[in-house]
């Protein structure tokens, strides 16, 4: 019965309007937003934002302040995946309808729907290219992961279950999310594995310092694997200073969850999530990557 | 840091047209309470003023003003001739004005050295001259007979001490005028000696000097001209030659006060307080006393130094080396301040700000602060904390602008009183006082010394370190002089005259 | 020896009011607080004028339940640093009982005895931070910035570095109402109630102004100093636990970052912009319960108004400072009176 | 200069060095800073022996490299917190400060042009926070703490939430070395040495040991206090703005969270940690550098030991606690004798 009526509301006003909770502020997080903004703009959907800033307090605070305001429907990129309990029973008990981006709950009966990015599968296509790449050789790897949490324990796991297995493992520090300290990580671990062959590198922006730290050491000859697709990750592709990267396009995520969300509070279908395309760049094929985010 | 105004026209020294300073109908007001209304003043070069009047009359006000740490509300102030608008600190100093506050304040992580030259450091191409800055502050000290290690720390120096190092720092700058705000206040005699031979000195240069005391014949010895505030209006000023002792008093308190020594009754045979073998430091070696209950016994010695020692020690704020400590004849353990205190054991500090108050509490609280944890209370109710303070504050004579105001803002009188009240309402049965008239008027001395005495009667026993010879001959029944931390005598007060006691208390000799 | 010598600026709010009869308005100007109080009205009234979503019914209890957590956080802080003491460790607390909790629960342990165990850990861990504080001398600042990054470190292993849900268990205290009322709210009024009557109306309370104001003579006065620093550690701490289960029954689950840092923070603004002094010897609950909703206003209002996430940060960092200097300008005019 | 007064110059290391002639190794007991310098030593060695990483003059350069940043921002705090002040916005400060010169860059700006315009800002800034400090009355923290938030939203908004990268645009001072010794390290190190002759040896420096440890004496005394305080902030303003192109050319890009409260936290523990007051008057920017190489040392040694991330927060702040207690312990022994 709930969601009649939230969709009614949106249906009959003829303009719906949508509360995009954000969880950081990081590019990722911003390619997002004006990917849902400009999609929503199309769409003809109003859209209200606000941001958690990777705490979880924020965000549940965020999703009653949307509530507050009667929105049509919420877009959550949640700080953290549990977080997610808390937000989807509120949405639930005020009778607005919540979709979800990037991750998903075990239990989705009580969403409109989500666009998922599979993490693991996004470590085990890096994890793939280095073993076509050592070609059986065995080989030295280090990692550097992002925040103790679980959107980065997903991309390790999912790396490191789908090495060869002349593949080792011999350094994981985390970098935070943050290049800072991922330079500072990645600078102490040449120092500790001069021998390193591969990297794998949690996102792009700690992948730029990572590379940095490696050069600086001398490391040139180490290949950098990471995650993301922007722009400049491309153009690193391109150059040779990243080996690989996964493309998880935040326009992509964006416009998914915009669409999606819009159609399903039209028509509530069965088929609820939609799983982001992955795609492994490598320099070979560069033109397929998908663009990371909207043009403003 | 030369005074940069232009010499009036003088000719003969004494006209008013050579008055370094003039103050006309200055008035001032805190959160609408006046503390100085239409205030004139003149001062002279090459003259003591001095400025007396009861604890809040106005004294350090006016000198604030002058200094420029306070803007009056209204009138002038003509300083060599050139009317002053909005006085403020820097101002006043490069106009020559110098003053040491009340309230004794040092840069407490610095030397003494850089605290004797501070704001005026000696440098080359930019660097501190740190030999040049030891020795000029080394020769600015010893200038004035003061024995001070320069290299050590502020925060480490007494009380007197510090005094020492802020009148040595204003002297050194020079100027034309110098205020002293109580300087002697905790002084022993013979450092008071020191600050009185100084101004003498300084008044010979050509300096006009303003000085604030309580004490009259300290005044009276030291001063030219007299200025008497009373309630923040100037009630009488007069060269000193004019003036009676007991006209002065009249015109500062209103009345006659009369102190002297009162008849008690004899000191009963059982020791209140006995102190056995004590030994700290440098400071305190070997001192034995013994009070009995109902006898009053005065510590005095040439440095303040032992005195503040002494109540960290028997205050249980310190542990010394060696020693032994009974209250009521039963041991009591030295460091711990409960157990001093669960003893019957009372100490009162000489240094009020630092170790007595709870600046930011009300009066009455600070009353009440020792006594209801005696008592052992739970609850705190304001309309009876005040149902219970007000007897005391009558009976110790308490007196403020507002009804109760941050203990901070009273006068420092009032505050010493407050200070007394709050440790002698607790039945003790043996204390230490530590310079209790410290910094009060000449009326609440008598007050202060009536209880003391009337403390005695009752047969507690009296432990007083005092730097004032004339509190000793007025309240003590023996004393034992200390010299270098030890005993080296001790009289019974009707054996021996104030002259010979500040003799003694001088050279640590007994006669 | 260092001997803290306060000026002598009657504090806002600190155990003595002046207060004349007669000129009403002139009263208001000198009551405490008249500042923040000027800015949290400019705030709000602005806020309404400008969208009707702002003054709802629902949206006020939105934003004194999602404050709740920082209030009582805010509560325990006023008083300690009232008492000279500071204690920044607290947010870190809150992530150790967060974990703690959750994992308890998910394990399927009772809720009693989850309760029990996370506040009495929480407690241990004030009393830890107290401990160090009074027996080495070393700042509680320096200490407790020591201790929250243990913490935060000690809450990861907890978790394990995965987020810990705890299903619907506890899901009432941190979701439903009485009469209306979150019972987030109710417990969080409660604490600041009882932290109110405590510093007003008991020894203990002024003890601790006394201790804050000069502890030396606190010590002198016969108050037992080390008992009341230890009683007061242990209590923020209490409190830090209690806050860390009303967190967690408010997110349902618990994961790395909950608390830390930003909570802290959030707190030790509220207090600060409240008018405790950072030195000890001034602190009054209203102060505190002003900057917490003060804080919690402008972040509700700020997403409500539709202003961009980049000036967030911005517009709070400036009512911040605005407010800061509201309350002390206030200040200062009242004691020139 | 005046090198011959150095052995009279009363102790940058804490005023209590009177040195008694004889007993040597009672001496190095009194010296300042043995506490904390006898935990550096303790994770050295132990580092040392159970990985050979460690004691490389590789990995000795990255370390200090590692640590230039914060050594820059910790030698402006010490000097500030020695006056009495406090700047909790530094790490926010750089923030801006990457982001601007980032923008600036990446827009063809040349880099003459970036570097005094981001300096520029970066002094502008710290001047403000003085300014609010010395005019409004409100505490340091309270005033930076608010400026903190606000600049922070800034350099979102500088960095419109978004990468910008610097190419290879100083690339040579965030990499390169001289005589084997990194730009970065000479950067800090000189700043670090201006810092200590200042403290020591100008009267500049002796006036903020005076207006932290009394300002009001400092007033009475003829001390310019406000133009000093103003210079004070200007000058930790300007030390940012250093240590953000420092940490730009390092990075050769800004992002969203460069610098920040996380940088701050470690320069303010660092200084703390190394023994100066954070009432004032008290302070050495030996105690400094030990305090910023100890957490840079122990950050490495975690790395190289291969500590897992979640014992690496846990190990970072028991470190932090021993040596703070340790260096408190040592001075309350100094004081004693
Ligand atoms: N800053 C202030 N705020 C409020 N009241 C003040 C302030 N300074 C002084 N007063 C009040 O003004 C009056 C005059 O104080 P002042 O310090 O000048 O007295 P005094 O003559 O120096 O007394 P004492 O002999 O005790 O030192 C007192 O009632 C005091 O409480
Ligand atoms: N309400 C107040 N607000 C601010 N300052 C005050 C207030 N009341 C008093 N003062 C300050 O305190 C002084 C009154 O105390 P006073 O000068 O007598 O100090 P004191 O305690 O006697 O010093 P000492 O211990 O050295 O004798 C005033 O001159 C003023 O500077
Ligand atoms: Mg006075
Ligand atoms: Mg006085």
């Amino acid at each position: 019965g709930n969601d009649d009526n939230a969709s009614t509301a949106g249906a009959s006003s003829g303009a719906v309007t949508l509360g995009f909770v954000n969880g950081a502020d990081t590019a990722f997080h911003t390619c997002l937003q004006k990917a849902v903004e400009q999609t929503a703009k199309s769409e003809g959907a109003k859209v209200y934002t606000a941001n958690s800033h990777q705490n979880s307090g924020t965000e549940l605070s965020n999703i009653e302040d949307m509530i507050s305001r009667k929105v049509s429907a919420l877009i959550v990129q949640t700080v953290n995946v549990d977080a997610l309990a808390g937000d989807i029973a509120k949405a639930k008990a005020s009778g607005i309808p919540i979709y979800l981006t990037s991750v998903v709950p075990t239990d989705s009966a009580d969403i409109l729907g989500a666009a998922v990015v599979d993490l693991r599968k996004v470590g085990s296509l890096d994890a793939d290219w280095i073993g076509t790449d050592a070609a059986g050789r065995d080989v030295k790897i280090g990692v550097v992961a992002g925040a103790p949490g679980a959107a980065s324990d997903l991309l390790v796991d999912g790396f490191t279950k789908e090495l060869p297995a002349g593949a080792k493992v011999v350094a994981n520090q985390p970098g935070m999310f943050n290049p800072v300290k991922a330079q500072e990580v990645a600078e102490n671990m040449i120092q500790a594995h001069p021998d390193l062959d591969y990297a794998f590198v949690a996102n792009e922006e700690m992948a730029f310092a990572v590379r940095k730290a490696f050069d600086a050491a001398g490391a040139e000859d180490v290949k950098i694997v990471t995650v993301n697709g922007t722009d400049e990750g491309l153009a690193a592709v391109k150059e040779g200073r990243f080996s690989a990267t996964v493309a998880n396009s935040a326009m992509v995520i964006g416009e998914t969850a915009v669409k999606s969300t819009v159609s399903l509070l039209a028509k509530p279908k069965v088929d609820k999530i939609a799983n982001i395309p992955l795609l492994l760049v490598t320099k070979g094929n560069l033109t397929k990557a998908p663009q990371y985010c909207p043009t403003s | 840091m030369t005074p940069s105004i232009p010499t009036p026209p003088g000719d003969g020294a004494g006209t008013p047209h050579d008055a370094v300073l003039r103050v006309r109908g200055v008035t001032k007001s805190f959160g609408g309470a006046a503390a100085l209304t239409n205030v004139d003043l003149d001062l002279y070069p090459g003259e003591v003023h001095a400025l007396m009047g009861m604890n809040g009359a106005g004294k350090s006000t006016l000198v604030q003003i002058l200094s420029g740490v306070h803007q009056a509300d209204g009138g002038t102030l003509e300083v060599g001739g050139h009317v002053q608008h909005g006085l403020t600190v820097r101002r006043a100093r490069r106009l020559g004005i110098a003053s040491v506050p009340q309230r004794r304040e040092l840069a407490m992580g610095l030397t003494v050295a850089e605290n004797v030259m501070l704001g005026d450091l000696p440098t080359r191409h930019g660097a501190v001259r740190w030999r040049t800055l030891k020795s000029e502050a080394r020769h600015a000290l010893s200038g004035l007979g003061i024995d001070i290690d320069v290299e050590r720390t502020a925060g480490s120096l007494t009380v007197a001490e510090q005094t020492m190092v802020e009148v040595a720092r204003e002297v050194r700058r020079g100027g034309r005028i110098l205020m002293l705000d109580e300087p002697t206040a905790c002084l022993s005699a013979g450092a008071a000696q020191q600050i009185r031979d100084l101004v003498r000195t300084l008044r010979d240069e050509g300096v006009a000097v303003v000085y604030i005391s309580h004490y009259i014949d300290e005044v009276m010895a030291v001063a030219d001209r007299l200025t008497v505030l009373r309630d923040g209006a100037v009630v009488r000023s007069a060269p000193v030659a004019e003036l009676d002792p007991a006209s002065l008093v009249r015109s500062m308190v209103g009345r006659d006060v009369v102190s002297r020594r009162s008849e008690r009754p004899a000191p009963k045979d059982e020791i209140g307080l006995a102190v056995r073998g004590l030994r700290d430091g440098r400071a305190v070696r070997d001192l034995d006393v013994e009070v009995r209950k109902g006898e009053i016994v005065a510590v005095l010695g040439p440095a303040g130094d032992a005195q503040s020692r002494l109540f960290d020690l028997l205050s249980g704020r310190r542990r010394p080396d060696t020693g032994e400590l009974l209250v009521d004849g039963a041991p009591v353990p030295f460091g711990r301040v409960r157990a001093s205190l669960a003893g019957g054991l009372r100490c009162v500090t000489g240094d009020r700000r630092a170790l007595g108050l709870v600046p930011g509490m009300s009066l009455d609280e600070n009353l009440m602060l020792a006594g209801d944890r005696f008592a052992r209370r739970r609850l705190h109710r304001r309309t009876e904390l005040a149902r219970r303070a007000q007897p005391l504050r009558r009976s110790y004579g308490v007196v403020s602008l507002a009804g109760n105001p941050p203990v901070s803002a009273l006068s420092g009188g009032n505050q010493q009183k407050v200070l007394l009240a709050k440790w002698l309402q607790t039945e003790p049965v043996a204390c230490f006082l530590e310079d209790p008239t410290n910094g009060v008027d000449i009326a609440a001395m008598a007050d202060i010394h009536t209880l003391v005495d009337d403390l005695a009667s009752r047969g507690v026993a009296v432990l007083l370190a005092s730097s004032s010879a004339e509190e000793v001959m007025r309240l003590a029944d023996r004393v034992i002089v200390v010299s270098a931390g030890r005993t080296v005598a001790e009289h019974d007060i009707t054996a021996i005259t104030r002259d010979e006691l500040v003799a003694t208390a001088l050279g640590g000799q007994p006669q | 020896m260092s001997v803290k010598t306060l000026p002598d600026a009657p504090g806002v709010g600190g155990p003595h009011d002046r207060r004349r009869p007669g000129n009403r308005l002139g009263a208001l100007r000198r009551a405490p607080h008249t500042g923040l109080t000027a800015v949290l009205v400019v705030v709000v009234v602005a806020t309404a004028l400008r969208t009707d979503a702002f003054a709802t019914d629902t949206n006020v209890i939105n934003i004194l339940r999602q404050v709740s957590v920082t209030a009582v956080i805010a509560a325990g802080l006023t008083l300690l640093m009232t008492a000279g003491g500071m204690d920044f460790s607290m947010g870190s607390n809150v992530s150790v009982t967060t974990a703690l909790g959750a994992q308890l629960l998910s394990h399927g342990h009772s809720t009693l005895f989850t309760v029990v165990a996370s506040i009495l850990l929480a407690t241990v861990i004030g009393l830890v931070n107290g401990l160090v504080v009074t027996f080495t001398n070393v700042a509680p600042f320096v200490v407790t910035l020591a201790t929250a990054t243990l913490l935060d470190g000690v809450a990861l292993l907890v978790l394990d570095s995965v987020s810990v849900s705890i299903g619907t268990r506890m899901f009432s205290l941190g979701n439903d109402k009485i009469l209306g009322i979150p019972y987030l709210l109710v417990l969080a009024v409660l604490v600041l109630v009882a932290t109110a009557l405590v510093m007003r109306f008991t020894v203990f309370g002024r003890d601790a102004y006394a201790i804050g104001g000069n502890e030396h003579v606190a010590r002198l006065s016969g108050i037992n100093v080390t008992a009341r620093k230890l009683t007061l550690y242990a209590v923020t701490g209490a409190l830090s636990g209690l806050a860390g289960l009303m967190l967690l029954s408010r997110l349902g689950s618990s994961s790395p970052g909950t608390g830390g840092l930003s909570l802290q923070l959030t707190a030790v603004a509220a207090v600060v912009i409240g008018g405790t002094s950072l030195a000890g010897g001034h602190g009054t609950v209203i102060g505190t319960v002003l900057g917490v909703v003060l804080l919690g206003v402008v972040a509700n209002a700020l997403n409500l108004l539709q202003v961009s996430s980049n000036y967030q940060q911005v517009s709070v960092g400036g009512v911040l400072l605005v407010a800061a200097i509201a309350n002390e300008v206030h200040k200062a005019r009242v004691a020139r009176h």
